[in-house]
């Protein structure tokens, strides 16, 4: 009855999966929500790159963003508030068949999350990571994110928030080993998508920071940028998103940008005016944590015995006898 | 007390005092090497067959300024004819490298009245008058005290030897004590090469001859001989810490994945771990915090892969949400809380059994969990097998609570033979049934199969919010309902697994006590000494707190006293405002009291150091008086 | 059931029913506003001296589907003659925006059988025809299960004023209940007109003409007509929620501090204060996390601004080892938990008092605090006052359990008179006399006086080590000991001031009923109905869970049993393996059984909602026969 | 008896304080110890600013830098690990009279107190912060912390570390409303006491990185910087250290550096050479969050009945009768 690996494989090479395949329960966000674009997108890439649902694990924290591995048919964590990157870790650390993607909120990356999040980057273990940026709490109904506007007013701030909102591309690209940080927003998907796709491509720990609305707290806090299209910069490059010319003659504001750059990376991320859509660093040279840390023998209970024996030996008080014949051996 | 108990072996000098056992301690400032001395002394009368006990003396600084009171370091060793279990009371003997350390013992009450002090006595010829007045002014006092000092020219000696007689002083002192002893010397120096084995012969070789130079002096200076009877082990044992026993169980386990954060006392046993791990394909992560280190072990053990989080108090109470999860999602996790002082930062290095009702009953709402304490060091190595199972078996959090005496004290037990029934089968990957449900629970057991990502057909998504069988978020109540009596269930069904408590001792009678963890040995000879008075009294010591073998109340009842003896907090009725309406008990008190609505008693101590069997004594005698 | 009492006032209607009291549930879609009309409905009946409880429904997601079953959000109103102290059990009249919504309440078992059912008729004209069929079917099976089926045109009528209907047919179904309530047509014009007082006149004008246009509506075409006398208040009082009366709590106590992180449902408390703290010269600090958050109230605590967080389930777990360190360095605290759902995430919007237990026993260590739980309304706003009060006075944290049902529900009290009592004194700046010592613990109460920065002479380091009076890193046994004993002291020293606890109905006799917490009205009219029928039972609550009030024992022991009922997850002894040997029992039984050793029988539930006084009198009657 | 506020000032400006009056308990840190500077630099800096020493209070967390607290003849708190900077603004929100320290380690401030590290910049508030980077864990007896560098042997990496150092400047610089980040090394105390008096005559949140010896774990590691001067590189400029011409002789790396130039700092701190020892950033027009929270009224007894009876007034049902004279008033 049970199928071995192999099995399973030749299966599914039978008939290629489609969109609906990886389709879970029905989302249950606001209308209008930015978090929809994001989810048909990564459907979209599970569906382009055919992966078996059952290698797919979708982690998150708590938040509207939190909800996502519960709208996708592969295996889901949706786990506690601030903490999806290190259950990532900790799938992906003895498990280099899964494909790992996690999804976390501004509040869940960039408040109880930040050590995670700054550690994460460090360690560089393969995964795709979406942060869903609405700029406030969502789903605790409304509260100041670190990354909420100087004088939002929210729940907790209701004369107006005090501080500037934290930059999290800034941050990202301070951070050593930080391998492939990016931008989306979720209101233009055909970037999304290779952002995205991209992103799943890259051998490291990719950050996306995707912009995404919040009509039911946020309702018109992106429509400058969404009504006009010049304050958007997309950062197009051979190595990053290559815009289709339909694309090009809406977002004339365009720079070519080296992913590779990070001295300008830093700067275009901390520049006020436009919003930079597109890859902002990569660097595919970086080690992997999993890939420093893999076993350079197999977990195998002979190895076990083998290993643990030769521990004990280390300890071990022989009575008269079978010491020498231990010695013998 | 010293009797002589049969005729020496041959080639022993038959005018030893034969003893039954003899606690020795040896005390220098952090640095000289006193450890490795006691250690190595330990290990030698345990390749003869001794039994032996050996306790750490660890300074609580880092660097504590040289001859200073609590800058004592180094180690007991309690050494007997058969085996033992605890380190006992008092120094019958004390080695001191200088008179500073040695009065931090004698304050703290280690040393026997009367007992023997082998003191070094460069410091009467100190150049500063005040170190060698320091010097003279303790001598005097002990030997005005009835102490049977001897002043021992060790620095003087080793300088024959070693340029750096601080770092040859311990193995002179090594073989002073293999001579007084009576113990093999050609065992000795195995040891000390055993001891010395990763520096080469340039460091093996002058140390053992100052091993031979202390045997020499004490052969000719010292008129002092003793000898313990010891019966040569016929079978293979283990010389090992607490710490280093969890090292091995984890690597017997079958666990992969060890994710911890450093904290002391917990953390020499990730050390070990970090050498032995990789060897055969484990990892030991070090995190970035004890949540994360809590959340790495969780998402691989949820990807197939059990893993264990190591740590101590206060990284214990931050890792109560991340436990909470994983009661919730019933995936299974082995925590070790290798007990320190506390409460908060409390006493890093210090002995302490202060966590077990917050181990029981931490993180919020109702999260049942296995819980279970540490007897020896042996237990250190066997409970963490055992609880990879029941993690596994039960889709579990099981809290394995050990506690700093153990983590660094040393027992020889058999050694284990391995056994590949101790590992997890293979992750599972074939397909799921069709209509299997990721959270199946039996009625009666609350046990579900778990799904293991990369099995075909068994997507589904895992949650920390309340959840129905297909683990669907549930906003029915009676869902919620049903989902907190599984998990429940579980432990009861665990709980059919365990064997009636056993009673050591007399089986019913005056009093018993009931204890767990480390203060096994000690509360079990505290109780022969009263039974040897007479006394019918018993001891029950629970390796399983939450949930509880069977037949407790039952044998309680069997006695007209119950007392909890722990090394933890209690208040007693009558000091100050204390009366039965706020007393706060003992751990394990507070919970058999619930649970038998039997009036036990308590008594604690927090004095950061384990329970001694002779103030259990004291403590018995008064209760049965 | 209902009867006539007495004579209509003059003016009103007189072929109205009078009822002792109504439940009236009203459910919609979320986002159309009945809860908004249920809070006025009270508002309304409280004006005219009802006594009034009301409970929010509150879908768990933050945008459930529109017309779905899981979706119901509004508001329950219990009226009644007399005050009342919890929700009821079931609905005598239900008010439904669709038929779906009505559905989630008929199988949550929330509407009395056959009671009255006023259903918003639009539906069956929808042109989707599986509305239109889901509509009638709804319909159909209520009429034919006996229950009294009004079919309403609101959408209909409120078309006729504004263009949107979905925003005004809560005020139409107000004006529609005041009149089947026989309600004050003025007052219920004031009450809307204080509902959109922020909004202004364009708002107010059309809402009061859909009230009136309701009003209306009823004169004309329904034939409910009830009335449930009131007595005029003779007091001012205010209606709020739990957690308005804890932020009111919060500024009237005199800290200035308040510092937390979001989470449901405590954040509505830290909502309120933002908006009214700095109005007074307070702070509320959103963290960057709960630990941050709990850190941040420590240090200003520490400097002199006795400060609170507040926070629920998954906070709290976090916060521990912050607690463990305010608990060693005798700093005060107050940390407000508004229980939710657990374990772990659970069900964050539903009511549960399952963190009695980890409240008591977390952190790691022996960490001594005052744990006290609110029963009402009025208490969520006086227990903060008397928990700062505790704090600055012991140096102690004090944990104040509150939770969902309460966070959310609303009751009339008397009007607090603000009295500077409340307030702590001024920060003491003055120098400290030569020689006194930061933690000069008095040997019988344990208490020291607490030394703040900017204190001439006072200067010192606090440190979550173990210390010495001087606050000096003790490495002494005995030290260590001490000063664990004078944190135990300082409980025994304030549960000396408590007041013995009290048995409300029978004194003695067959059935003592013990709780704590959001429980105590629905308790207290349990056991008022089994009293009813002859029986002799009585009921006593719990303000401080540690330390316990003196005389509980004396108390349980004048009644044949016990029983703790507590809205959070006990085991029952024949359920599955479940026996005494392995019974896990409510979070409050658990302690008084270890404390009284008397054998407290428990029933607990966890379904997320606050326990129904019906369902509480069926276990009392099961336990009575 | 109890004297006043000010009858304590009068005082105290009698007599001139000295370092000795500073000085707390015997330092118990190793021989050689790097803390052991940064301790006389700190009170150094007490003394020159004649600090009433009950007014100042140095917050630390838990490892060898942690005990620093306890050698100051000051206020201290000696708190939890990772913990030091939430506890020193909780300090600080509603007494700006204090003058603030915190004292933390690699660990404690890097590891776990990663996010209340990026959050303290992001808050601002006036305080100095030494981060004592002995890149090891000390107290816990040789882990490796973040900053521990690549291939070092430790406990908890027996086969060396893997991952490459964080660098903390580099993160520093990344976070939105960082308004002081520099740089010092033990062994250089001239110019670590100028920048400790840099750090804090800047009004806000004043981040010091001290390369700190760890003769103990790490005993020779310093030592090729230590010995070549020009493996230092010194960042002078009129708004930062102005190192002594003797000091200038012996370290002629030296680079003009105007604090204001965020980019170039961050240039400076992603350099893998020299050791840039100086001010990276300095802007005091960033807003403290104490002042953005300052009461803008007096927090008394009267305030308070005042804004509770209003707030009362918002729920209160009145009686008829009173609710006319309510009215009335
Ligand atoms: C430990 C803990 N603290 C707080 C919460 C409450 N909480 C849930 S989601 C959330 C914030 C959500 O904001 P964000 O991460 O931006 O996600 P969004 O909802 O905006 O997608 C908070 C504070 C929690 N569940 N657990
Ligand atoms: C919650 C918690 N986790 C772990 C520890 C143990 N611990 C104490 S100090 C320390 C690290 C110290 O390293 P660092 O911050 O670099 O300070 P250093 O000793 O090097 O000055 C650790 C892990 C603790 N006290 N508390
Ligand atoms: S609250 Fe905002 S983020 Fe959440 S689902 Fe609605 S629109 Fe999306
Ligand atoms: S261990 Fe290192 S950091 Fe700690 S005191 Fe010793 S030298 Fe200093
Ligand atoms: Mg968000
Ligand atoms: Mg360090």
């Amino acid at each position: 009855m049970a199928l071995t690996a192999t099995d399973c494989v030749l299966l599914s090479d039978d008939e290629r999966s489609t969109i609906e395949d990886y389709e879970g329960g029905v989302p249950r966000w606001c209308t209008g929500c930015g978090d929809n674009a994001i989810l048909t997108s990564l459907q979209r890439l599970c569906r382009d790159e055919q992966l078996p649902q059952e290698k797919v694990v979708f982690v998150s924290g708590i938040g509207c963003s939190g909800r996502f591995p519960h709208y996708m048919n592969t295996y889901g964590f949706h786990g506690l508030h601030g903490r999806a990157l290190p259950v990532a870790e900790g799938i992906k650390i003895r498990r280099p068949d899964l494909h790992v993607f996690v999804n976390t909120g501004d509040g869940d990356c960039c408040s109880i999350g930040t050590a995670h999040w700054i550690h994460a980057l460090r360690y560089n273990m393969d995964m795709t990571v979406v942060m869903h940026d609405n700029r406030t709490y969502g789903l605790t109904k409304h509260q100041a994110s670190p990354t909420s506007p100087l004088g939002l007013k929210s729940n907790t701030t209701p004369y107006g928030a005090d501080l500037n909102p934290l930059d999290p591309l800034s941050v990202t690209l301070g951070v050593t080993n930080a391998s492939f940080v990016a931008q989306a927003v979720d209101w233009i998907p055909e970037l999304l998508h290779q952002i995205v796709s991209l992103a799943f491509h890259h051998k490291g720990f990719s950050f996306i920071r995707v912009l995404q609305r919040c009509p039911e707290y946020l309702p018109a806090f992106f429509d400058p940028w969404v009504q006009d299209p010049a304050r958007v910069l997309l950062l197009s490059h051979q190595d990053g998103i290559q815009p289709a010319p339909s694309l090009s003659r809406t977002y004339r504001n365009q720079e070519e940008h080296d992913p590779l750059d990070l001295l300008r990376a830093k700067d275009i991320a901390a520049g006020a005016d436009a919003i930079p859509v597109g890859i902002l660093y990569r660097n595919p040279e970086i080690p992997r944590y999993e890939e420093l840390r893999k076993p350079d023998r197999l977990y195998t209970p002979d190895a076990i015995a083998k290993g643990f024996e030769a521990e004990l030996d280390r300890f071990t008080i022989w009575p008269e006898q079978e010491e020498k014949e231990h010695a013998a051996t | 007390m010293a009797t002589r108990l049969d005729s020496p072996p041959p080639g022993i000098d038959d005018t030893a005092t034969v003893l039954e056992e003899h606690i020795i301690d040896i005390v220098s400032d952090s640095g000289e090497g006193a450890q490795k001395c006691g250690q190595s002394l330990a290990g030698i009368a345990a390749r003869m067959g001794n039994g032996i006990w050996t306790v750490e003396i660890i300074p609580a600084e880092i660097q504590p300024p040289a001859r200073s009171i609590e800058g004592a370091s180094g180690n007991r060793t309690r050494l007997a004819t058969g085996p033992v279990g605890n380190g006992g009371d008092a120094a019958d003997l004390v080695v001191a490298f200088n008179e500073q350390v040695l009065l931090g013992r004698l304050r703290a009450q280690e040393l026997k009245p009367g007992c023997i002090v082998l003191m070094e006595n460069m410091w009467e010829s100190n150049p500063d008058p005040e170190i060698a007045a320091s010097y003279v002014a303790v001598r005097d006092e002990l030997v005005a005290d009835g102490y049977q000092v001897y002043e021992i020219p060790m620095e003087e000696k080793c300088l024959e030897y070693v340029a750096d007689p601080r770092r040859g002083k311990n193995m002179f002192v090594l073989g002073l004590l293999c001579r007084i002893y009576s113990l093999d010397l050609d065992l000795a120096r195995e040891q000390v090469a055993f001891t010395f084995a990763k520096k080469g012969d340039r460091v093996i070789l002058p140390n053992q001859q100052l091993l031979q130079a202390g045997w020499q002096w004490a052969e000719e200076s010292l008129d002092l001989r003793f000898r313990i009877p010891a019966t040569p082990p016929r079978e293979p044992r283990v010389v090992v810490n607490g710490n280093t026993a969890i090292g091995l169980g984890v690597m017997a386990s079958g666990m992969e994945v060890c994710a911890m954060y450093p904290i002391t006392p917990a953390t020499s046993a990730s050390h070990y771990l970090s050498e032995i791990f990789e060897k055969v394909g484990g990892v030991v992560h070090q995190a970035e915090d004890e949540i994360a280190a809590c959340a790495f072990a969780i998402g691989a053990s949820y990807a197939g892969k059990c893993a264990v989080t190591i740590t101590s108090g206060p990284g214990y109470s931050l890792k109560q949400e991340g436990i909470g999860l994983a009661v919730m999602a019933e995936i299974p996790l082995v925590i070790v809380n290798v007990q320190r002082g506390g409460p908060s930062t409390g006493q890093p290095t210090k002995a302490e059994q202060g966590d077990l009702l917050t181990s029981v009953f931490g993180s919020h709402g109702d999260a049942p969990k296995v819980v279970m304490g540490v007897g020896d060091i042996e237990d250190c190595f066997y409970s963490i097998i055992t609880a990879r199972r029941i993690a596994e078996t039960f889709n579990m959090v099981v809290v394995v609570l050990t506690d700093a005496s153990l983590a660094t004290a040393q027992q020889p037990f058999i050694r284990p033979r391995f056994s590949e029934d101790w590992l997890a089968p293979p992750i599972d990957q074939s397909p799921i049934p069709d209509g299997a449900e990721p959270y199946e629970w039996d009625r009666d057991s609350g046990l579900a199969r778990r799904f293991i990502p990369g099995q075909p057909k068994g997507m589904h998504c895992l949650t920390g919010l309340a959840h129905d069988r297909s683990s669907t978020v549930a906003y029915d109540p009676s869902i919620n309902q049903e989902g907190l009596r599984n998990r429940s269930m579980k432990l009861a069904a665990f709980q059919k697994t365990l064997m009636p408590a056993a009673v050591v001792g007399d089986q019913e009678g005056e009093l018993l006590v009931v204890g767990w963890g480390s203060t096994k040995g000690a509360i079990e000879e505290a109780v022969e000494r009263v039974r040897a008075d007479g006394h019918r009294a018993g001891s029950m010591h629970l390796k399983f707190l939450q949930p509880m073998a069977p037949g407790i109340a039952e044998a309680m009842q069997r006695f007209e006293h119950v007392m909890a003896v722990e090394n933890n907090y209690c208040d007693y009725v009558g000091d100050g405002l204390i009366d039965n309406e706020n007393r706060r008990y003992t751990n394990l008190a507070w919970m058999l009291r619930a649970r038998t609505l039997i009036d036990i008693d308590c008594w604690g101590e927090v004095r950061g150091q384990p329970l001694k069997p002779g103030r259990i004594e004291e403590v018995l005698r008064e209760k049965l008086s």
